[in-house]
């Protein structure tokens, strides 16, 4: 190949004593897909926040762009050497308009005053290159997370850089956006644009990774060229060791399949859900699928009572009950993980023993009211051990903690309870290789004792992996189901028709 | 006893009442002792904080406190305590109980002259508006003087005397505004005090609407050049107070307290006097040289 | 190119006509919650005048009300620009005095009176900038700062008048302060404060609508590491913001004293900060930042003025002024929330 | 089961040794952000000692100056409740006032006098479950909902006295408010008011930390949807610690009532929720809600009863007094932060 346009040599980066990054080196060439990987808390975001100029480096280390050193000051150097983001945690202004967050920073204007119709014109092309279904003068607070990363995405994009850099981001796209998603990344790899990939879905990385470069605990331990780039390899340079089955299902559901614990009917909101049911029995994972904005979420909220149904009803273990609110429904025994952990999930000051141990507090109290604050520690203890969460105790803030590592922070939470009905909206979003079989091997854990678990996801392997049959949603109705038979295993495309519509042309 | 250090706390310093006050208060205490120490404060009328200052005053060990009180009754715990700590106790402007002396304008009188010139003027017939302030005991006072007066003129009749012009020019404005537009006739306002007057004046002649009597309380440096002022002949009289003499008689009490000398009698009152459009040249008003 | 071709197979997100249909639908929707409370201010206007027996909507009431409104007006949408960035500035009612003062002392020299204006407007603008620098570049929290400057500022106000009323009767632009602009001859006029505050709401809307900066004091409120991240200069923008809060007061102060032909530094704007907050949070505007409009600032200062007037001019009692001013203020609000529930706001 | 393996094979994430130590150094780095003005509160008082010649570490001028906190500890540590949530209490003044006013009133009747001080206590439970049910159940701002309460209840409490002062000077229970309590006879005693102050603090300290109801007021504050996904019932959590507000507000006018025997509903505690608010945030608490800590209130509440008291002791003029709490109150903000940049706070 030819020379690099992108070299960092020595690249450390200590957050208040701790080191995030040990000596890094990373090179990058123009017209690759150089997809970054490692367990969560790896690193891989701070290198890539170095790169765009959001941190400053420790001194010592060295950023060479196209030859020549830089210094990158501010997220404006970054952008002035030709490098845009695409961030983890989703980084807009929910209060302006997609055309504004997307030229925020940018904006053109015409004798000072705001050229807001050039802009939303300007950002057209990009949305529709990206089959976004919203418009470029819609506030961004009204989307659903999936649209806001394709925002994201747009953004990025249309600042017509040298070095693009994906920080995860498909893990709120649905299988067609992710796959519109990757063809516009070939196109511009193509283009000679050097393109830096980080995500912990395998088959992301299989179909799109020219080089893979992985860090594990801040330091760089290998990197591989397309013909070793193999689920094996990479694994055992992530994690140092083997995993050998990824997804796992012992539990069986066939023929001793459990009576039914939640049965929702006729669930509507008058506005997004249109009526949908679905049942789901003891001891069974069903999946709940579709593209990004069928209203699985909405669906969830409205099981949950966290949104208000206009119509339906629900059925917990065959008998009608009301549920109004989240606090209801976890009282009856129906939890449900959500698939915005920073807005809705997390308490970001608090520290990880308060966050494991919110939702079981009462229960713990002595007298019905004073903490014990043993127990509580014990349950964290737990937590960070069967999940391995890395931090540095069970004491600090969750939100110092890697994306991956607040999830498995979030999952305890809800494990504490031992809930009758486990609902999980995008359970493995963020979430590394090996944490990812450790969730799969509890939601199966979970099913072997019983609970009803319904997994809503967009990531289809997944789904299929784990799940014993599959729902899908489409604008707002149930589409269909998808059930495994004893000799037709469920397949990507079953669910895809039935999330498209696509299965009334076949016929 | 030598007069070494003197407390004083006064309803609000940015009162240029209270600030000749306070000069009066130094000026008196210097002839004393050219070396005493005078700290001053406001209470911004909370009887909480003057409670505190008091406090503070005992705490710093003053000789002599003079106080505007923020309640005539209320305070009485406080001076109790001042004085259980042998310090002298002299009210200023407003009597307060228990205090070893008070020096005050005889504020009812005051109200009784102010608008006993409206009566006159309006011949004891006409409506006339009594601009209220807040509820201390000097503007109480005044409005009791006022009423006194009113009452005894059945042609007198009051329109209205519960809104609050806060004292100041701003708030005086405001409420004449709405008592203009309220009432289409007014031969008359009371304004408690002086900067109330001005603010209703400055609302009058916004409105275009003349021929109403202005007077109030104080005799201050800006009702001085009102009076004098061609373009408002509305204003017409202030029952004057004398804040820097008033001091000076207080801190001379207290001095003589201090070294044992009773006053004839706990309260002295000091009686107002009328200033009109006719005898402001001979007014000496608060700022004048008051060496002698 | 497969990913047009993807594109295409799908029906087409949304036709022109579409994306036109709900830009308007937006607009609409936007335009209602911005004018949220203009519902509660007609009601209070007609209820006013029935209970004044029809003195409320005379041209010289109108006239005082948008008087009363002026200065308030002129703080709160200062106040409006800050807390749209998430802060809050209570050191108005200072500045002002602060202003006031400094602008009628220097009235007084006879060289110099005529700079008297210019003068306050800049003092405004430099204790705002002082208070800017402390929140931007030490990061200070916005509350303490202006609870300090508050603090300080009214001392310096009572030492430029050494403590006493400064007044000045024959102050140069006294016509600002109390004369009125004549649209008709002998028909309609317009209070010349009202017209400064008119100026200073549309030229607000102009900064924050129109330009870049205005985009970016949004961001800034919406979410400030979001911002930093897209390259804006967020300590420039917060120096600007309490600048102009300041720079605003400053104006405030220059109208008192055109009003009043008087200031006193203790007393001159005590508690205008409550008056200022409460007309941008009566405006709808969000105490989180990013979102608010300065045409919601008007009429939360309009309702303000008008409950003032008209309940001296109905002759309710001070007393009851106040149990009536803070039950109508928490009954508006309680209103609005009503009104948007159907709407598509959560 | 390879997962169970893999969980084994990795490093365990830290020994229970480890564990224990860093659960230690974060206890520490705790305890100096909770004290972290201690620092700026003894150099005031080391400073004025020397300032006043030896005067301000007297027995007496300590018993002055802890009495003097005390109101303001009471009041700041409801209000701690509040700014946890995120919400903000304006109304603390009024409902002050109006307690103390009911309580006096009855305290003049013969048979029912000795009741007064539950009353007053009640009556400020009350107003501020009134407040908590207007922002909690119809989710109004908490600003607006104070602010109207502030002027509405203002207004009660003149009523409640026909607009004078009432004073009784025979008021039961007068010793809390001006008796000390006597720790080793004829050498330590601690006013009366500062015991309750510390008793309301120690008693805050508890449900904060040491109970359910103490997380979920944090975990309100820190992320209010999340924790109403997580099944706390916010809206309890949010009338609780209005009501909590208004019970402490009701408490500082019994003691205020029983510290002067008297109360005017007009003066009593104009202006005290921003001297509570100050404490609190000079405590480290933030506004956004979820961080800070009583103990840093109760600091805070004593900075400023030391700077009021220090500042008369060594006889500043009025005027520069309130320059120099102004940037006192700045300084040590200022001084907090640049302590705390070597620290794991950002
Ligand atoms: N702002 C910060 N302050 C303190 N520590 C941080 C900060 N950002 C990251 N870290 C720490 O640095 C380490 C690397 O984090 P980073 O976010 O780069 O991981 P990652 O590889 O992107 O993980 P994930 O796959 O979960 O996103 C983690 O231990 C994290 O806790
Ligand atoms: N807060 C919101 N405000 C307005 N519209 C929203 C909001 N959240 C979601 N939507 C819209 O509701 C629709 C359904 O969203 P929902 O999140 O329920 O879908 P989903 O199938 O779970 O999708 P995703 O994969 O993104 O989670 C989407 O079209 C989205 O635009
Ligand atoms: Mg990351
Ligand atoms: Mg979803």
């Amino acid at each position: 190949m030819n020379d690099p346009i992108l070299e960092m040599r020595g690249v450390s980066k200590t957050f208040f004593g701790i080191k995030a990054l040990r000596t890094v080196d990373l090179t990058v060439y123009a017209g690759e897909i150089h997809a970054l990987m490692g367990e969560n808390g790896a690193g891989k975001s701070t290198l890539m926040k170095i790169l765009s100029g959001a941190y400053r480096p420790d001194p010592g280390g060295e950023i060479r762009i196209e030859g020549h050193p830089v210094r990158i000051e501010g997220p404006l150097g970054g952008r002035a050497a030709g490098i845009s983001i695409i961030y983890q945690e989703l980084s807009l202004a929910p209060n302006l308009s997609v055309a504004e967050n997307i030229y925020l920073g940018r904006e053109i204007s015409r004798a000072g005053l705001l050229a807001r119709s050039t802009m939303r014109e300007g950002v057209g092309p990009i949305l529709k290159r990206l089959g976004a279904d919203f418009l470029p003068s819609t506030l961004v607070a009204h989307l659903s997370m999936g649209q806001r990363q394709l925002v994201e995405i747009a953004r990025a994009l249309h600042a017509r850089s040298k070095i693009l850099i994906m920080d995860e981001p498909t893990t709120s796209l649905s299988a067609a956006e992710s796959e519109r998603l990757f063809a516009l990344i070939r196109q511009l790899r193509s283009e000679g644009l050097a393109i830096i990939y980080i995500s912990h879905r395998m088959d992301e990385v299989y179909a799109l990774g020219d080089r893979v470069t992985v860090l594990r605990d801040g330091r760089l331990v290998g990197s591989l060229d397309k013909p070793d780039i193999r689920a094996d390899t990479i694994v055992r340079l992530m994690v140092g060791r083997d995993v050998s089955s990824f997804y796992k299902k012992d539990h069986d559901p066939g023929a001793g399949r459990g009576h039914p614990v939640l049965a929702a009917i006729d669930m509507a909101d008058g506005h997004r859900v249109k009526g949908c049911s679905l049942t789901v029995h003891a001891g069974e994972v069903v999946g709940l699928a579709g593209l990004i904005g069928a209203g699985r979420t909405e669906l969830a909220h409205l099981i949950i009572g966290a949104s208000a149904r206009t119509s339906g009803r629900l059925e917990l273990e065959g008998r009608p009950i009301d549920i109004r609110t989240p606090g209801a429904a976890l009282e009856a025994g129906i939890a449900y993980l959500t698939e915005d952990r920073k807005a809705l999930g997390l308490f970001l000051d608090m520290s990880c023993l308060d966050n494991i141990n919110l939702a079981v507090l009462g229960r713990d109290a002595k007298l019905g009211w004073v903490l014990d604050r043993d127990k509580g520690r014990e349950r964290a203890d737990r937590a960070f051990a069967g999940l391995s969460i890395r931090a540095a105790s069970v004491g600090v803030p969750a939100g110092g903690l890697s994306g991956g590592n607040q999830q498995k922070v979030l999952l305890s939470r809800l494990l504490a309870i031992a809930p009758k009905v486990l609902i999980l909206d995008e359970p493995t979003r963020g979430v590394d290789v090996g944490a990812k079989s450790e969730i799969y091997s509890i939601i199966d854990n979970l099913a072997k004792v019983g609970t009803a678990i319904l997994v809503i996801s967009s990531d289809l392997p997944e789904i299929i992996g784990i799940c014993d049959r599959v729902i899908v949603m489409r604008a707002g109705h149930i589409a269909g189901e998808v059930a495994r038979g004893p000799h037709s295993p469920l397949t990507q495309e079953d669910i895809m028709a039935l999330a498209t519509g696509m299965e009334h042309l076949d016929a | 006893k030598e007069l070494k250090s003197i407390g004083v706390s006064l309803g609000s310093m940015g009162n240029p009442f209270f600030v000749a006050l306070s000069k009066g208060a130094e000026f008196e205490a210097k002839k004393t002792n050219p070396n005493v120490k005078i700290t001053t404060v406001g209470f911004e009328y909370d009887l909480g904080k003057q409670v505190t200052q008091i406090d503070n005053f005992i705490a710093a060990g003053v000789d002599l406190i003079l106080l505007n009180p923020g309640d005539p009754k209320a305070i009485g715990p406080a001076i109790k305590k001042a004085q259980a700590a042998g310090i002298v106790v002299v009210a200023v402007d407003t009597a307060a109980e228990g205090a070893d002396a008070t020096v005050t304008t005889n504020n009812v009188q005051a109200g009784e002259i102010s608008c006993q010139y409206i009566v006159d003027k309006l011949g004891g017939k006409g409506d006339v508006v009594i601009e209220n302030g807040p509820q201390v005991s000097a503007v109480i006072d005044r409005v009791v003087g006022c009423k006194n007066v009113l009452s005894k003129n059945p042609g007198i009749k009051v329109l209205s005397s519960d809104q609050d012009g806060k004292g100041s020019r701003e708030g005086g404005l405001t409420v004449a505004q709405g008592y203009l537009t309220r009432f289409p006739k007014i031969d008359a306002i009371f304004a408690i005090n002086d900067p109330q007057a001005i603010g209703t004046d400055l609302a009058a002649r916004q409105q275009n609407r003349t021929g109403i009597i202005i007077t109030a309380v104080d005799g201050a440096p800006d009702i001085e050049a009102a009076l004098k002022d061609p373009q408002s002949p509305q204003i017409q009289a202030s029952a004057s107070q004398d804040p820097f003499f008033m001091a000076r008689r207080a801190v001379q009490v207290g001095v003589g307290i201090l070294n044992g000398q009773k006053p004839a009698s706990t309260v002295e009152l000091l009686p107002s006097k009328l200033v009109t459009r006719d005898n402001i040249a001979e007014y000496k008003g608060w700022t004048s040289d008051r060496s002698q | 190119m497969p990913d047009n071709g993807a594109s295409q197979a799908k029906p087409a997100p949304s036709t022109t006509n579409g994306a036109a249909a709900e830009t308007k639908r937006q607009r609409v929707r936007m335009l209602i919650s911005a004018l949220g409370m203009l519902p509660v201010l007609l009601i209070l206007c007609i209820g006013f005048h029935f209970l004044s027996e029809g003195r409320f909507f005379t041209g010289q009431n109108l006239g005082i009300v948008l008087q009363q409104a002026a200065v308030n007006t002129v703080l709160a949408a200062g106040m409006t620009f800050v807390i749209l960035t998430g802060g809050i500035d209570l050191s108005v009612g200072s500045i002002l005095a602060a202003s006031a003062m400094a602008g009628l002392t220097l009235s007084k020299l006879p060289e110099l009176g005529m700079l008297w204006l210019p003068v306050s407007v800049l003092t405004g603008l430099g204790f705002g900038i002082v208070n800017g620098a402390l929140i931007a570049l030490l990061r200070l929290p916005p509350f303490i700062v202006t609870l300090g400057s508050l603090t300080a500022v009214r001392g310096l106000a009572r030492l430029l008048g050494a403590d006493t009323t400064v007044f000045n009767p024959s102050i140069p632009y006294a016509f600002i302060g109390n004369g009125s602009l004549t649209l008709i001859p002998g028909v309609a006029s317009i209070p010349w404060l009202s017209v400064i505050a008119l100026l200073v709401i549309f030229v607000s809307w102009l900064v924050l609508r129109r330009t870049v900066l205005g985009v970016h004091i949004y961001a800034v409120g919406g979410n400030e590491s979001a911002a930093r991240l897209a390259g804006i200069k967020v300590w420039a923008v917060l120096i600007f913001v309490y600048g102009i809060s300041g720079l605003f007061a400053g104006l405030g102060g220059a109208m008192q004293a055109a009003r009043l032909y008087a200031a006193n530094g203790l007393q001159l704007g005590q508690s205008y900060e409550l008056d200022a907050i409460t007309a941008v949070i009566l405006g709808g505007t969000s105490f989180v930042g990013g979102i608010g409009s300065i045409w919601g600032t008007l009429i939360g200062a309009l309702i303000i003025a008008v409950l003032s007037n008209g309940l001296i001019l109905i002759g309710v009692s001070d007393i009851w002024q106040y149990v009536i001013k803070g039950l109508v203020i928490i009954g508006a609000v309680a209103l609005d929330r009503y009104r948007l529930q159907g709407s598509a706001r959560t």
